[in-house]
């Protein structure tokens, strides 16, 4: 099985095969000697490579897992063959415009923007607060207000649509 | 002393109080909101008592509600750690009028320092050295123009009532004024109740340096040191040492000094802490925390003295007992916040169940935690999930016992600020001392660090295989995973903290 | 110092050695045999080895296989740890002749204190106090009769061979000298491969309290003060404290130049504990253990001193660099081993796995523990799992501190040896200092305490209610309940331990 | 639901009673104000009686309990009425000689009884080593030998019989 694994940015191709009931590990084309034993299924995990012993977590679900090993966490992505090309799609059509979506759960303080106002790239759109903190959201590109989904002082919930933004061509 | 205390607070602080009145033999009240049903405090404490609601404001925040579990249960005391009630001048009076003891300063202590217009006049009048700058309330961003001209640029403008980084925004230019004015009056209005605001000189390169005080209320008082509270990011600190390398016995001497003269003039009693600017030799007022700190243990370890159990013991009314020659220092000790947030993505929060636990241990390190599995994190509550701390002999090894036990830290279903800390001690700078208080704000904690990548790419290709192995065995919809919540690539771009306040002051 | 070093060990001890190896920037190597393939060492090490086999005998007492990872790995010092091969002088000299520091005294100075008989020689010589007995092997029960006569009884036979309380008995008539040989010597051989017994005078009532003693290879040495070990059932210690309330400055010094002689006397290096008999003021050398002891955190909480570092620097040839005016002692410490045994029923060992662990925190706690979720608990190895360490400024503080403790702590899947500790710190003789090596036997452990059966009821019938309404809910069998191994009532009244010897030595 | 439950010794009757969506907890006739909740289905719950907060630990499974409060653990067995009748019998029987079985696995270093040896109660019938450990296994009464299952060196599991006494009238 080959997938596609994003760490942090930086994309491995990691391939596992397994003939006899042996299993090959080969990252970016590199067969590692490694094994990996889960100590509790709740995410503590022991992976031995070369030797070398790591007492990895690792916490996610089939596309997104956190991993950290002594202090480090690393964000990864990982895909499939076949998630990938289904991906790729996706993210094309992400990068013109759309919704703005509120990232956690907060309360609207202030809306600094109306329907058909131009924004730039980095302008506040509105305050929203959370966890006791004022966070400015901005503008993801240069582009016209479409719709505004909030009012100020209405509590949102993360992954609520804040803006729509309509890109300027 | 006391038979019974309630303690008006939740998470670790919570549990640290519990701790030491356990071991003074006392019966210990906690409070809890219906969040918190599960939460240790709840659990540790001898006797519970539900507050319900699950936000602040229906629950430690509400003072009739914990007086009125005070009287319910018998408490002779309560303690508010820090945050919440702690420096409610209003609820302290309230506690000492109900016959309670306040395990805290007089209320009048509480209102001088709170106020920072107030604390300023009075610690200029008690010769304490404060910052340049005005004490009167300003009007508009007008006439902070005006004043600004005077004192000169870089200027920070602050809440009279502030306090956590709270209502503080620095202005580098005229054209920035409009927009921190209308901010830090907003955030200080919904923070504090109390939009006045007032004006000092902005001084960039300091190092944030306090010294630990403690009065009984017989007119006694020692201080403990000071701690090096520099490492912060939007002023809320990550890492806290104590001594700091920059004071010697000497100008440990003139801060503890000053220190004290800043609390006998309120009259204080109990422990405090007064926040100094330390630059180039000489040391600013700040503001003093009428309270316990967040970071008290550093001091604990190099001191060896408990400092709930004396506040509890002047609280009770006994005096100290010893002067200023009893208290000695050994040692290094440093502490490190484990807040529930990404790093890379920005400090910004993090939310989740920890699904995964693994704590430190083993020589000098000591957990100050309100960590279990199956705790939720959620955004109603301080991100703050527990403290390590550690000592060693001196500064080296203290650091790498951090570092060490940052590597045997798992906190998994949440991210925390582990590697942030991990980082500033990793740092040259920082391990040869050289810091101020913009040191963790200049490093770049986008990425991750330690080189273990490619290893990481194996293992979660190996976690995926074995999930979907065990999907295939066992149609179990029900075996939870666990899940970080995160927010990734453009998602968090477009995001930025509206603050930018100048001193933590937890 | 060295770049990397391998742990001949597992459990607590080899993450203790670990950790301390970490934070000196060196690289540690794990072995592990099968059964550890996810035990908390073998994780945390940087490299792990697979000695294979489950048994002590065919893994960590396996001294080629370790000796084969050490080569093959590039290490550059062994440190065994405790038992094992820590006293195996073979093994010292293989290592040292493959050219690799051996973390511990010369193999001449373990031979001669691993053999009971030739040690009383020497420490008679050196002018160190001995036990009144003879120093010959005893050729049989028939002689033995004879020998016990003159020294009078009661008598202990012990193993010259001996260690960990195995191989000893107390004899105190006659008629019980022939089944005492026997079980004795049949343990000698089993556990030493040596049968030779010696006979000393039993002394009843004593205290068992040990010096820490430490040598460079250049000729100096230091002690670290006393530890009280008194606390012990069979001669397994359960609870050690340092100080020892009996000990005062005079006597300590006495004590602590005592074992310097007796260490200089066998030309000793690195860590190492005399063990006395203290009664009424007079103290007798017992044995020398010649490696670390489980123990040893109370001398490094009231010292500050990491023993395990020092042990490195004086391996690598280091001199210690301080004489015996720079160690001071602060405050008290007290250790509680964590065993996996069921106190009520006689402390039989308890093994089952480990679904379920809160580990106790805050102010002054150290936790030095193997335990994780998931670990199993079998019968191929010691059963101790854990130790928690508090230190307070007074032995009142650290008495209150360490029943917190327990209180906090949990290891759900096993019992352990807890329920004893907690007996013991609340006896009041135990309190004022009265107590001696009976003390524990003298306790009746047989029923929990607490009080808190009604509520036990409760909980049992709350929980199986809940039990039941969830598998009611999910027929999902592969849920895994906790589950404690035990073994109550009829079953065991019929057995009992044929071993009663005299003193531990770890 | 009535529960019999033996502490440490002493029996408890436990009563649960359901009614619209209240649960009662009778002990011993009385009545408790309790709220007992589980954490984290490993075993870690919150019991508050009375006001009282008690983190407790429970394992076990439906007859066999231990529980711990506050660093006390109370071995439980608990039976349910139907069940309680059941074991009356069982317990009965056992009285009455039977097989001594091993209470956990070792190495039976040696053998002190042979088959139809008188053996009195707490006398060895041979010495087990385990844990490092020699541990004298002793007749449970006065009886003879029926039957010795091992042999010397022979290892043994946790609940294998050892030797077979008859009771002697």
């Amino acid at each position: 099985m080959k997938y596609y694994v994003d760490v942090n940015g930086t994309e491995h191709e990691v391939v596992l095969t397994e003939r006899l009931g042996e299993l090959t590990i080969e990252v970016d084309g590199e067969v590692l000697d490694a094994d990996y034993h889960e100590v509790d299924q709740l995410g503590q995990a022991h992976l031995l490579c070369d030797g070398k012993s790591f007492a990895v977590s690792v916490e996610g679900d089939d596309t997104r897992v956190a991993v950290t090993i002594a202090g480090h966490v690393y964000d990864i992505e990982i895909e499939d063959e076949r998630e990938r090309a289904a991906h790729a799609a996706e993210r094309e059509a992400a990068k013109r415009g759309g919704v703005v979506k509120a990232v956690m759960p907060g309360v609207v303080v202030e809306l600094l923007v109306a329907p058909g106002d131009e924004v730039q790239e980095g302008q506040p759109l509105l305050i929203l607060e959370a966890m006791k903190m004022q966070n400015e959201i901005e503008a993801t590109t240069d582009a016209v207000v479409e719709a505004v989904h909030v009012k100020a002082g209405e509590a949102v919930a993360s992954g609520a649509p804040l803006v729509t933004l309509a890109g300027r061509e | 002393m006391f038979d019974r205390i309630l303690i008006a607070n939740r998470g670790e602080i919570a549990l640290r109080v519990i701790r030491t009145a356990r071991e003074l033999g006392m019966e210990t009240i906690a409070v809890y909101s219906d969040f918190d049903r599960d939460a240790l405090h709840t659990r540790m404490a001898h006797v519970a008592v539900p507050l319900g609601g699950s936000l602040p404001s229906e629950s430690y925040l509400v003072a009739d509600k914990i007086l009125a579990a005070a009287k319910e249960t018998g408490a002779q005391a309560i303690h508010p750690g820090y945050g919440f009630l702690s420096e409610n001048a209003a609820f302290a009076r309230a506690v000492e009028d109900a016959g309670i003891a306040w395990v805290g300063p007089p209320a009048s202590a509480i209102e001088v320092m709170g106020d920072k217009i107030e604390s300023r006049r009075a610690m200029q009048e008690a010769g304490v050295p404060v910052v340049p700058g005005i004490v009167d309330p300003i009007d508009d961003a007008e006439a902070a123009v005006g004043i600004a001209e005077e004192i000169g640029y870089p200027i920070a403008i602050k809440a009279a009532a502030g306090g956590g980084g709270k209502g503080i925004r620095v202005v580098r230019e005229p054209s920035e004024m409009k927009g921190a004015f209308r901010t830090a009056s907003g955030e200080a209005v919904s923070a504090f109740g109390d939009g006045r605001l007032y004006m000092e000189r902005y001084l960039d390169r300091g190092r944030h340096i306090e010294v630990q005080v403690m009065f009984d209320a017989h007119g006694n008082g020692v201080h403990f040191g000071e701690r090096e509270c520099s490492i912060q990011r939007r002023h809320q600190k990550l890492l806290e040492e104590c001594p700091s390398v920059v004071v010697d016995e000497e100008l440990r001497q003139r801060m503890g000094d000053v220190a004290l003269r800043a609390g006998h003039a309120v009259n204080y009693r109990g422990a405090g802490t007064v926040e100094f600017l330390y630059m180039d030799g000489e040391f600013y007022f700040l503001e003093m925390n009428t309270r316990l700190q967040v970071e008290h243990p550093v001091t604990e370890m190099v001191t060896g003295v408990d400092l709930v159990r004396e506040q509890l013991r002047v609280a009770a009314g006994e005096p100290l007992g010893y002067d200023q020659d009893a208290v000695t220092m050994q040692g290094h000790s440093i502490e490190v916040r484990i807040n529930a947030e990404d790093v890379p993505a920005g400090f910004l929060p993090s939310t989740g169940t920890v699904h995964n636990l693994r704590t430190p241990g083993g020589p000098w390190v000591r957990v100050d935690s309100c960590l279990y599995r199956g705790l939720e994190v959620g955004l109603n509550y301080d991100p703050m999930l527990a403290k390590i701390i550690v000592w060693g002999p001196d500064r080296g090894v203290a650091i790498a016992r951090m570092k060490r036990a940052l590597e045997e830290l798992n906190v998994g279903g949440v991210r925390t600020s582990t590697p942030a800390a991990m980082a500033v001690l990793e740092e040259p700078r920082f391990v040869e001392g050289d810091f101020d208080t913009k040191f963790l704000e200049s490093l770049d904690l986008s990425k991750a660090r330690g080189g273990f990548s490619k290893l990481a790419a194996a293992a979660a290709a190996l976690h995926r295989r074995n999930q979907a192995r065990r999907s295939a065995l066992s149609a179990d919809a029900s075996s939870r995973r666990g899940w970080v919540q995160r927010y990734r690539g453009s998602l968090t771009d477009h995001v930025r903290r509206a603050a930018s306040p100048e001193e933590t002051s937890r």
